[in-house]
This record gives C-alpha cells, structure tokens and sequence, in this order.
C-alpha cells in the first residue's frame, strides 16, 4: 500500500457539544425506534386487518403482523436516528463511495455512528459489558428461585422468560463481547492498517447489537416467551407476542454476526501490512478469523430458521406444524446446524485471547504456531459436522449417531491441541503470574472440566443421562464462562489500559480473579451431579432431595456475582476517579499494538509499517519486530481514549 | 472532515478493489447458507411428509409466473454482467442501456412476485409445499432486493461521474468494475438459487 | 462531578435493577381465600369460567373467575383453600364447546364418587340437538362437548366441564357473567390433599388464534391455569 | 525493551520431563482406582434398569479415563507454577528458552489423542448396538433391538401440555395417566406428542426420548427390580414444564396383569370414545379460528 504522509496535526470540528445533539446520534435513534415501532404497528394492523380479519379481531397479543412489523419499524427508525442511511442514500444518487463519516470528533462520537474502529470498539465493550450484566442478574434472579424446590418467588411464565432472557441474552452478547470489541479494536492494529475494511458495516454491527438487547428486552413488555435460548418449534410458534422479540433480537444479532465476521476477514485478507505474512499473523487475529469464518456461514442458516418461524406466526405458514406437513424436527435441524458452530464462536475467540497472552507472561515464543492455527481452523471446519449430536434423543435418524459420535470426539483433537500450545508455551518458562496470566491459568482448568464433561455429552449412552438436564448446563458454562469470559477478562485486563489509556487496579484485579475463579467452581461443579440426578434444565421445580445441593450452588452463585461488582468497581475507580496513565507497553510485549503510543492515535500509524520479526519472537536475539519508517507516531499526537 | 482521512492521503483504490472482491465472496456465501436452509426445509419435509399434508392436492405453484420471474432474474444477471464488460472502455452508450434493462428486469422480479402472490390459488397455511414455497420465494426477494440496490448505485454512480476532491478515495471510478464484478458473484448465485427453487417449487412432483 | 455522574449512574440502574425485579414478581394475580366453610367441616368453592373475559388487558381471553368469601366474583385463579377438607365445587360454565386434544380427559377422576354432575340450562338455540343434562351424574363426558376442563395433576383431579351448545345465541360476553346467560353447572366434591401448592390448568384447547388452542389464556396464569394453595 | 533470554547458569536445570512424568504417573495412579472402586459405584443413575447398568459402566469408564487427562492438566499447571516462574525479587524481564515447538512431541500428541478418540468412539458404538440403544429414543426404524423385540411389551407414551399419559395397545389400548410396567421384560416405548415438543425422561429406568407431534420416537428398556421412578419431561414445553412429572412404577408381572385389568375395566367407558391406536395423533385443532 502507498501512502504519503501529509499533515500530522488533526483539524478539531469546531462543532460544539450541543450541535452534536441536533446530529444523528443514539438520542434520536431511541426516539425514531420508538415511533418507527407505532407507525409500521399501525401499519401492521391494517394489512393484517385486510388479510385476516376474522384472526386479529381487536385482540392485543395475537397480532403477529402488526407487532413483527412494528419490530421492524422500530429497526429502521433506529439506523434513521444514527445516520446509517445516509450515505446508502448518497451512494442510489450516484455519489462516489466513501470510507469515513463526517464529524467524528468529540464526546458524540462515541453515540453515534463513527467509523474509527477504535471508537467503534469501545462502544462494542461498553455495550457487551452492560448486557453482560443484565444477563447476569437474570441468572441471580434464576438461582433465587431455585432456592426452593416449589415454584414459590417468580410466577411459573416469568420463570421461563427470565431463564430464556438469560440464555439468549448471553448466548448473543457473549457472542459479540470478544469479536466486536477485541476483535474490532485489535484487528487493525495487530495487522498495521489504519482501519477495518468496510468501517460503516463495522459501526452497523454495533448498532445492530444495541438494538438487539434491547429488543429482546423489550419481550418482557410483550408477554415474555416461554422457550429458553433455543426457540423451540412450534412453542415458538404457539408462544405469545414476547417471542416476536426474541425473533427479531436474535436476528439482528444474526446479521450482525454475518457482517463482522465478513469485515474481519475481508481486513485481515486485504489490508495486512507489508511483511505481515500469514506465518506472522498474532494467533488473536487467526482467532478472530476462524472465529468469522463460523460467523459468516453458520449465522445465515440461523436467520433463515427464524425467518421460518416469523412466517408461521405472521402469515401462519406451517413449517414447523406437523399436522399440516411441517416438522419441529425441521426447527432442530437447522437451529444446531446453527448452534453449535455458534458454540464454537463462544470458543474460539478464547483460544486466540490465551494463546495471544501467554507468550508474553511466559517469555517465551508461542509454542506450535503453525499447529495452533490447524488446531483453529480444525475446530471452525468440524464444528460443522456434529450439530445433530444435540439431537441423539430427538427421534432423528438413529443410524446416524455412530457417525456424530465420531465426529464430535474427533473435535476434541483440535481443542486438545490448543492445550498443548499453552503448556508447550508454559514449558520452562519464566511465568509472570499478572492478573491476565492468572485469567489464563484459569481458562485452561476450567475449559479442561468443560471438555471432558463434553464427551460423556458426545457419548450417547452416557448422553441418555445427561442431555437435556444441569449436567449439560453445566458443561457450557464451564466452556463459555469458564472458558470465553475468563479469556475475555484476562484479554480486558492485559488490553483496556491500551485502549484506554488508563491502567487497571492490579490488587482489586487478583481479588475480582481469585472470587470469581473460586466461586465460578463452587457454583458450576456440583450442578454436574445436579444433573446426573435428574434435574432437568429450565424447571424451578426440582426434586426435594436435591434441595442442598441448590441452595449451595445458590450462594455459591451469588458469591460469583458479588465478584462481578468487584470487577465493575474496580473498572469505574480506574477510569472514571484514579485514570492513571497507563505506560506505552507495560506488559513488554512484542506484537505491534503495543509498540505505539497510548492513547493510540486516530490512524493508528502515521506511515503503514513494515513487519519485521515475529510477534513472539521472546528469548531470539531479533532487532525490532517492526520497522515504523521514517518516523514513530508522536505520542502526544491524538486523543483516542477517554 | 474527519481526522483520520485529513492526516494521512487519500486511499487508493487497490485495496479497495480487494476489498470489494473478497467481501462480496463472503456475502455471497453468507447467502448461499441462508438459501441451502430453503433448499433443505423443502427436502427434509418432502421426505418427512408429516400427516401426509407436504402437499396438498390443490396446491400447484403456478408455472407461467414461476417462468416469467426465473427468466427476469436470468435476464436481468445476464445483461448486467454483460454491461458490465464495456463499463469504462468508452462504450459507455452499451453500459448505460444494459444496466438500464438489468434494473427494469430487476424491478420486474419484484412485481411479477407480488402479482404471482396475489393470484396464488393457495395460502401459506395450506401445507409443507405451500410453505416453502411462500417462505422461500419471499426471502429471495428480500435478497434480490439487494442485488437491485447493488445494481442500481454502481449505475447511478457511472452516470454521475466522477468530480475532484469528492471522496477520502483517490480515484472512485476505478472502482466502478471491481464493484460490478462483486455485484455479478452475487447475482450469479441469486440466478443458481432461483434455478433451484424453480426446479424444486414449481417442477419437481 | 465525577462522583456526582456515577452516583447518578447508579441510582438510575438500581432503579431500573428495581423495576425489573418488581416487574418479574409482580405480574402474579393476587391470592384469595375461596373456601366457605359449611357447619360440617366441609368447603364450598364456587367457580364460573368465561369464553371471552372482556375487559383489560386481553378482552377476548378465555377466563377462570372464582368466588371469594365474602361472596365477590374475583378474577385471579390462586385460591386458598384448607388442607384435607371435602370441598364441594359449583362451576357455572358459560363457554361453548371445543372438544378435547386427548379424549382421556373426557373421564372424570378423582372426585367422590367418581362422578360429577352436569346441568345444562344453555342449549336453548334452535337445532341444538344435544342432550340436555339435568342432574346428570357422569363419569365419562362425550369428548366432543367439553369447553374446559378443570384438572389438578398432582392429586390426580380431573373433571370435563361441558359447554353450552354453539348454537347458543344467549352467550355471555363480559365477565363476571349473571345466571341470566346461557350456561351450565357442574358439581363435584373432591378432598384436599396436605398443605402444598398445586397447579391446576385447563386441557381443552380453548384459546383463541394460538397455535393448538394452546397459547396465551392457556399459558397464562389468572386464565386458564392456576395454583391451589392449600394450607 | 527486548530482553535477552537467560544465560545458563552454573546450576544444573533439573530434568523437568521425567520429574513431571512420574508426578503424573504418581496422580494418575492414585485417582484412577479411587474413581472405579470409591466413587463408581455411587456415579447415577443406579441399578433399576439394564439401561442404567450400562450408563453407569460407561460413566465409570468415562470418569476413569478422564482422570490420566485431568491429572495431565493439573499436575502440569502446579508443576508450571511452582517450577517456571520468573525471578520475583529482580524487576529485570528475563527471557525464557525460544523453544518454538517440537514436531516429535505435537505429532505424538496427535496419535495419542487420535486413537483415544477412535477408540471413544468405538467403544460407544459397540455399546449402543449392544445395550440396544441403552434406552435412547432411536426415532421410528430402531437400529438396535433387543433379542426377542417382538416380545416386547408395548407402551405408548403420549406428551401433551403438560401431561402425560401412557396408552398399552396391547390391553385394548386403555390410556392411563400412571405408568406401570412389569419386572424382567422388554418394554417397547413409543413416544410421540399431542402439540409441540416433550421429552420423556424416566430418570431412574434411563430412558429418555424426545416427544414430537407426528414422530414416533421408540426406546426400550427392561427393569432389573421393583421399585417407582420419577418421569419428567426434559424439553422446555412451556408454562408447566418443570411441574410436567408423574411417578411411574415397577412391579412383579403378576402384579402388573392385576393392574392392567383393573385399569382397562376402570377406563373402559372412556377408552371407548379414544381414537384407534395409532403411533402419531393429528387432533383438532390447529388454529382456532382459521
């Protein structure tokens, strides 16, 4: 790529911080979701009107037309309010195309659509963080319920949609919260570009995923919905109008996934830096992109099974109605031929975050580079190979469960590769026990117990026992909470002071670490025998002889949630009240995000540089591992934190 | 202005083009996987035949719309990527007249579909058939929809032309052809999923 | 001023943390006490269900209303009731029939006797052609002339209740509904089991526009399902 | 900032390999008995049924294999912490050794785990053919049947919203809400729903089959003793799932010809109005109203 450096000094917007409001921003896009969700409603119950009268006479749940249409509705008022259809507008007209928005300086950026990833990552964070917790105080108010072995606190419907908000909220979030943003914010500047490759789809995604949590919350509005995170057919189908948000919501996260996915890998495919070979690409990057890879294909199958599902509320087509030649097997099919690649992009992400950390605490180069990135790709590829092991009981096929029960244990090859990277990596090494290092410890305890329970779950006849109950909850907890949100701390306590400027409290990070490691244990391991004593998932009703055990795990679990306060204090003492200026690579990495200045500058690097050495490259007697040209970035030259 | 496109010059259009064409074979997969789902909901309740109800005797797709619609969308790509050859080589006149009809055709789809939908002899609810069928031909108009919006900015933009110091690009019409060759990967595999749905809704006993 | 903002912060979310929770625990209807107590120890429960409750928020749902002790029509369907007591139940029905997913359910259980018995004083449309009960203790109720049925699974209680012929034109459309409308009664006597909370619900699909006759009402409730609170 | 890697010093570096490994072998030792002969025989689901006599071998097996992996793991991670640390009184970084990998070592791995897999895989399958399909709904062709599957006793299990009830086409096809089935003889389940998806999950027989309007789903299961079980429904159905559970029973056969008689008797005015005994019902209606 040629590029010439011209002035270095960016020129302020003169725009004040309340012409920013008169602007599109997050402001208008509430106001214009709201009345976009009146008007398409209004209009929805017209056309119903006409095609059904005798279906909707005045009722007002059942009006699945007007209410997925005011979803609709709610969706374009809401990119209206944030610009987003500005410049598609522009393009119809014959404008030329363009790679930046107008007016991203400020305080409005950051509510707004802008197309720094930079920016773009925080807002991802921001957001991903707070519907992290909204999930997580579901779960606190699940496990309160379950103190009891009656149904006695929550009445039996919001049970079902406080455990289905729950899932779903974390299933979508937790799927964005590495990619959107680590992904956004490490991508770019881990390969020497300046930017992502298409930087409108990337703030789209963002929006979209805003959108998405609260549409889905907006199901408690509608009557809330009864199927938990996997929508089931046809009680989707039969559910009342709080289902059309689930629907909606995790569309929107669908198309989100799609698109961030396909702009990770268009970035990492066109615009590495010159010398960024693929044999040097940080292993964070091959995570994101096998990571995209499932994004890319597997989401669009979801969109297309609810897609399904919305026509057989709305227009009361029958997929999934088996009196009338549909099939819930059809639902099942095409939702884990979906769900479990999805599982995977709640692991990969992992991967990359603790094979990209360890190295640096480790000093020592990452061990197998080559194998850990097979190992990725081997997991992306399989993981569309065994969804029907989530169907051994469902009445499909049976001679097919032979060949599932392969394929799903030979998937535990490419994980177990990963393990040996790490201990290769952990091999004689000089171990810095940080609090990210700590986080990464963890992950490969608890991912372990979340592996191995996986193949008693692989195993049918063990899987007669497990599927469907605790034990099954158990595992995917100790795969994504044990195992994504572990690395996703770890990589927010190694990369924030980065991306912020602001160092992070150590001492409050090793307590908010050793709580949540012990209490995340405490809660999650007795659910496994849970399980195996048949406690089935999703009852707030359970066996009387079990009632110990859940009042334990119930501390237990509210311990763990205390530790997540312990992390939020500790984020808002460090940025908001302590904002200790965090050093330029305080960690003595040697990828490249951390040989330039914090806060990073808005074009990240004044010249593209060249790559020169291997980002784990700890303990060889290299030269630098890039070549800046002719000059390195001024520190002071631009404020991107804050 | 943004600081990012003032302190650094002007992008090339290079990567660009790199840009375009690896992102439109994404998309274009992306597609593909959400037309395979059609295509596999058609199969798998054909052979499931659940209540012996996938077909309904009355309900038979009419043939003379389905024609009309799959030779618009084959038209319609044929034109547009044939156009397409001569965008920039100075025949500009061939260009503009055969993506003209590459978007009259593709507006045509749109109509022909609500037309065929208005004189259904059948409803969605009669049926696995009946169904899919509804199901999988308004998705494809959904995407077909965007295929029409593709067409139709990379023809807006070759009308307008190119005028300096518009874009943070160095030179924007160079990517008119990259553009359109994305556009044409995603048209040709919008032409092969109506061959298929043509095949499997309206042909296949 | 930064304290000032995250305070501000906080208290918004305690607040909507607030909100929340009060929305998740409250939208129960309300419990009442039901059982009037005769001189012999014995209860009575007095029940009408309704085709279309008629007023906010779900006009058109199908309802459970219960009389309370003080001898008001109550729309809530947790009711208290004393443990191992005979309780004499009155359903006035003023719904039409629907007919049942299961034919099982047409088999009265768990009643004294086994039977309950069925009144029909609404099939006064014209071509109803249906037999009218008077009094008519049954153990087995033609599967086709259920609107509802009310069934407690955990104590193995389960009577079809018989609607009023579809031809009827004397329907009832707001609850609580007067004896004037079209209806019918049915009476059992059942015993309570220990002190517990056991769900009751409706088996006849009998909800309006939901997939099966099955969703809202019938998922909901206050409607169509409901909890014995015995104590 | 880049720090040279460490001079070796005058110390020998003791022989981390064959000290980790005896370690590993030393744990692995210890925990693989105490799961078979301490913790095994308390692993669920119990001895009920020959469904979960297999499902307790194979969870012991699984649980037993598991350990050399977990200790692997474990002992590696002490090992690490405690051997591999940097220096903590100097504040200088010091480098490890740059080993980048080990082609040996990874292709080793491998192998290893390639064959624990087949072998996994193996070992499942051979089960499922043998134990009949250990008690797993097979759909509506059951691969794997026991010897004498005609002899079998037929129950038809019917989920609806929120109910089951068990119809025996055997017995004029009387449908009960209780489950009752005799000791020491196949048992044929089919399992379907009324309206959307169940599973019936017989927790102590080890049965679990999902319920799909308009499948037949088929499991088997031959009870060992006497004795009741629970039954629970193992998919979200809606309102009542977690309260979707009866108690079902085990009871000698000539106890269970007593009480299929009394039961066809007590219900016969009502199995005369059921519909004829089909494997999958379509009963009105869909919608109300269309």
């Amino acid at each position: 790529m040629e590029s010439a450096t011209v002035s270095v000094q960016p020129r302020r917007s003169n725009a004040s911080a309340w012409g920013g409001l008169l602007k599109t921003n997050v402001i208008w896009a509430v106001v214009l979701a709201i009345v976009g969700y009146i008007v398409a409603h209004w209009l929805g119950g017209k056309i119903a009107g006409n095609i059904a009268a005798e279906q909707n006479p005045g009722g007002t749940d059942q009006a699945d037309i007007a209410i997925l249409l005011g979803l609709f509705g709610s969706i374009v008022g809401w990119m209206l309010g944030l610009g987003f259809f500005n410049y598609p507008l522009k393009r119809m007209l014959g404008r030329p195309p363009s790679l930046h928005e107008g007016g991203e300086s400020g305080a409005w950026r950051y509510f707004r659509l802008c197309t720094d990833h930079k920016v773009v990552a925080m807002q991802y964070l921001v957001a991903t963080l707070f519907f992290f917790f909204v999930a997580g105080l579901n779960a606190m108010f699940i496990r309160t319920e379950l103190t009891s072995h009656n149904a006695t606190l929550f009445p039996s419907g919001n049970y079902l949609t406080l455990v289905g908000l729950h899932g779903t909220m974390m299933l979508t979030m937790m799927s964005a919260g590495v990619i959107g943003p680590l992904g956004n914010w490490l991508v770019p500047i881990m390969i020497g570009a300046r930017r992502m490759a298409f930087p409108r789809i990337e703030s789209l995604t963002m929006w979209l995923t805003v959108l998405a949590g609260f549409v889905l919350l907006s199901a408690t509005l509608l009557g809330g919905f009864p199927t938990g995170w996997t929508g089931y057919a046809p009680l989707a189908d039969q559910a009342r109008a709080g289902i059309d948000s689930y629907l909606v919501s995790f569309l929107l996260i669908g198309i989100s996934l799609v698109l961030v996915g396909l702009n990770i890998i268009v970035t990492v495919v066109t615009l590495r830096a010159p010398g960024m070979s693929w044999n040097r690409l940080p292993i964070f990057v091959w995570g994101m992109v096998t990571t995209s890879i499932l994004a890319v294909l597997a989401a669009p199958v979801l969109a297309a099974a609810l897609f399904m599902v919305m026509c057989d509320r709305s227009i009361e087509s029958t997929f999934f109605v088996s009196s009338s030649g549909g099939s819930p097997l059809l639902w099942d099919e095409l939702f884990w031929f979906f769900g479990h690649p999805e599982v995977y992009i709640l692991a990969l992400p992992g991967f990359g975050i603790v094979l990209e950390i360890l190295p640096v605490f480790a000093r020592k180069p990452l061990w197998g580079y080559r194998l850990a990135v097979a190992g990725m790709f081997g997991v992306a590829l399989m993981s569309f190979m065994v969804w029907q092991h989530h169907l051994f009981m469902s009445g499909i096929n049976a001679n097919l469960r032979p060949f599932y029960m392969f394929t799903t244990e030979l998937i535990s090859i490419p994980t177990g590769v990963i393990f040996l990277n790490g201990f290769g990596t952990l091999w004689k090494a000089k171990i810095r026990f940080t609090v990210p290092m700590l986080f990464c410890t963890a992950f490969f305890f608890n991912f372990l117990i979340g592996g191995l329970s996986g193949v008693f779950l692989s195993d049918v006849t063990s899987d007669v026992v497990t599927h469907g109950s605790f034990f099954v909850m158990a595992h995917f907890h100790y795969t994504i909470m044990g195992g994504l949100v572990f690395a996703l701390m770890g990589g927010i306590y190694y990369w924030l002071p980065k991306m912020t400027g602001f160092n992070l409290n150590q001492t409050l990070g090793k307590i908010h670490f050793w709580t949540m490691f012990v209490f995340f244990n405490l809660t999650f391991f007795p659910l496994f025998a849970a399980g195996m004593l048949g406690m089935p998932r999703r009852v707030s009703t359970y066996n009387a002889d079990l009632h110990t055990l859940n009042v334990f795990v119930s501390i237990m679990a509210f311990c763990l949630g205390l530790s997540m306060i312990i992390f939020i204090v500790n984020l808002v003492w460090s940025m908001v009240f302590k904002r200790e200026r965090a050093a330029e690579n305080p960690w003595h990495s040697k990828s490249l995000e951390w040989q330039i200045p914090t806060p990073v500058p808005s074009y990240n690097f004044e010249e593209i540089p060249t790559i020169t050495g291997d980002p784990y490259g700890y303990g060889l007697p290299e030269g630098p591992v890039v070549d800046f040209g002719r000059r390195r970035p001024a520190v002071a030259a631009g404020k991107a934190g804050a | 202005m943004t600081v990012a496109a003032e302190a650094i010059d002007r992008e090339s259009p290079e990567t660009l083009a790199a840009n375009i064409r690896v992102g439109a074979r994404l998309w274009t997969s992306a597609a593909a996987f959400f037309f395979m789902s059609f295509v596999f909901a058609f199969l798998y309740l054909k052979a499931l035949n659940t209540a012996h109800s996938f077909r309904e005797p009355h309900v038979t797709p009419p043939l003379g719309w389905g024609v009309a619609i799959l030779a618009c969308v084959v038209v319609s790509t044929a034109l547009f990527a044939f156009g397409r050859t001569s965008l920039g080589d100075g025949t500009a006149s061939r260009w503009r007249a055969m993506s003209l009809g590459a978007l009259v055709l593709g507006l045509a789809v749109i109509a022909l579909q609500f037309i065929e939908y208005y004189n259904l002899s059948f409803g969605a609810t009669d049926g696995g058939l009946a169904s899919v069928f509804v199901g999988f031909t308004a998705a494809f108009l959904l995407f077909w929809l965007a295929a029409v919006y593709w067409m139709e900015t990379i023809w807006a933009q070759s009308l307008r032309g190119e005028r300096a110091g518009e874009s943070d690009i160095k030179d924007t019409n160079a990517l008119l052809r990259p553009n359109a060759d994305g556009c044409v990967v995603y048209l040709a595999v919008l032409v092969i999923t109506e061959i298929f749905a043509f095949v499997l809704l309206y042909l296949v006993k | 001023m930064r304290i000032l903002g995250v305070a501000a912060t906080l208290a918004a979310l305690v607040a909507l943390v607030a909100v929340y929770v009060v929305y998740f625990l409250e939208a129960s209807p309300a419990t009442v006490s039901t059982a009037v107590m005769n001189s012999d120890g014995s209860a009575n429960l007095t029940l009408q269900v309704v085709g279309a409750y008629g007023k906010h928020p779900f006009p058109d749902w199908v309802s459970y209303l219960v009389k309370d002790t003080s001898g008001e029509w109550r729309h809530t369907t947790i009711w208290k009731l004393p443990a191992h007591t005979l309780v004499h139940v009155t359903v006035y029905q003023f719904d039409s029939q629907t007919g049942l997913r299961n034919n099982f359910l047409a088999q009265v259980r768990g009643t004294v006797g086994g039977t309950a018995t069925y009144t029909d004083t609404g099939n006064t449309g014209k071509g109803s052609g249906l037999p009218v009960y008077n009094n008519t203790a049954l153990s087995v109720l033609p599967p086709a002339e259920p609107a509802h049925t009310f069934t407690v699974p955990g104590i193995d209680l389960s009577v079809p209740l018989v609607g009023i012929s579809n031809a009827t034109e004397n329907v009832c459309g707001v609850a609580p509904c007067s004896m004037k409308y079209a209806h019918t009664t049915i009476a059992f006597s059942f015993r309570t089991p220990g002190a517990g909370s056991y769900r009751w619900q409706c088996f006849v699909p009998c909800a309006f526009a939901f997939l099966y006759g099955f969703g809202g009402p019938m998922q909901t409730v206050g409607y169509m399902d409901g909890l014995l609170d015995v104590t | 900032m880049s720090p040279t890697a460490a001079k070796t010093s005058g110390t020998v570096e003791p022989r981390h390999g064959r000290n980790f490994a005896i370690l590993w072998a030393v744990a692995t030792a210890i925990m693989v008995p105490i799961i078979i002969w301490v913790v095994g025989p308390h692993i669920p689901p119990g001895s009920m049924s020959d469904n979960t006599r297999a499902q307790h071998d194979v969870d012991v097996a699984l649980t037993a294999l598991a350990m050399p992996v977990l200790m692997l793991v474990w002992v590696f991670l002490a090992y690490a912490i405690k051997n591999f640390r940097a220096d903590k009184t100097s504040e200088a970084i010091v480098d490890g050794p740059p080993i980048k990998g080990n082609a040996r070592i990874q292709a080793t791995w491998l192998i290893v785990s390639a064959v624990l897999v087949v072998g996994l895989a193996a070992y499942g399958t051979i089960d499922l053919f043998v134990e009949h399909g250990v008690g797993g709904g097979q759909g509506s062709n059951p691969l794997a049947k026991p010897a004498d599957a005609k002899g079998a006793l037929q129950i038809q299990v019917i989920g609806q919203q929120w109910m089951w009830t068990f119809r025996y086409p055997g017995y004029g096809g009387v449908e009960t809400q209780t489950l009752e089935l005799p000791m020491g003889r196949d048992v044929e389940f089919h399992v379907t729903s009324l309206d959307v998806v169940h599973s019936f999950w017989a927790i102590e027989l080890g049965v679990k089959a999902d319920a799909v309007p308009g499948a037949d789903n088929v499991a088997f299961v031959r009870a060992l003793r006497t004795g009741s079980f629970q039954v629970r429904c193992d998919e979200l159905c809606g309102l009542w799932h977690g309260q979707m559970s009866t108690t079902g029973r085990v009871v000698s056969s000539a106890q269970f010809q007593s009480w299929i008689g009394a039961t066809a008797k007590r219900y016969a005015g009502v199995t005369k109005v059921l519909p004829p005994y089909s494997l999958t019902y379509y009963p009105p209606p869909t919608r109300n109203a269309t």
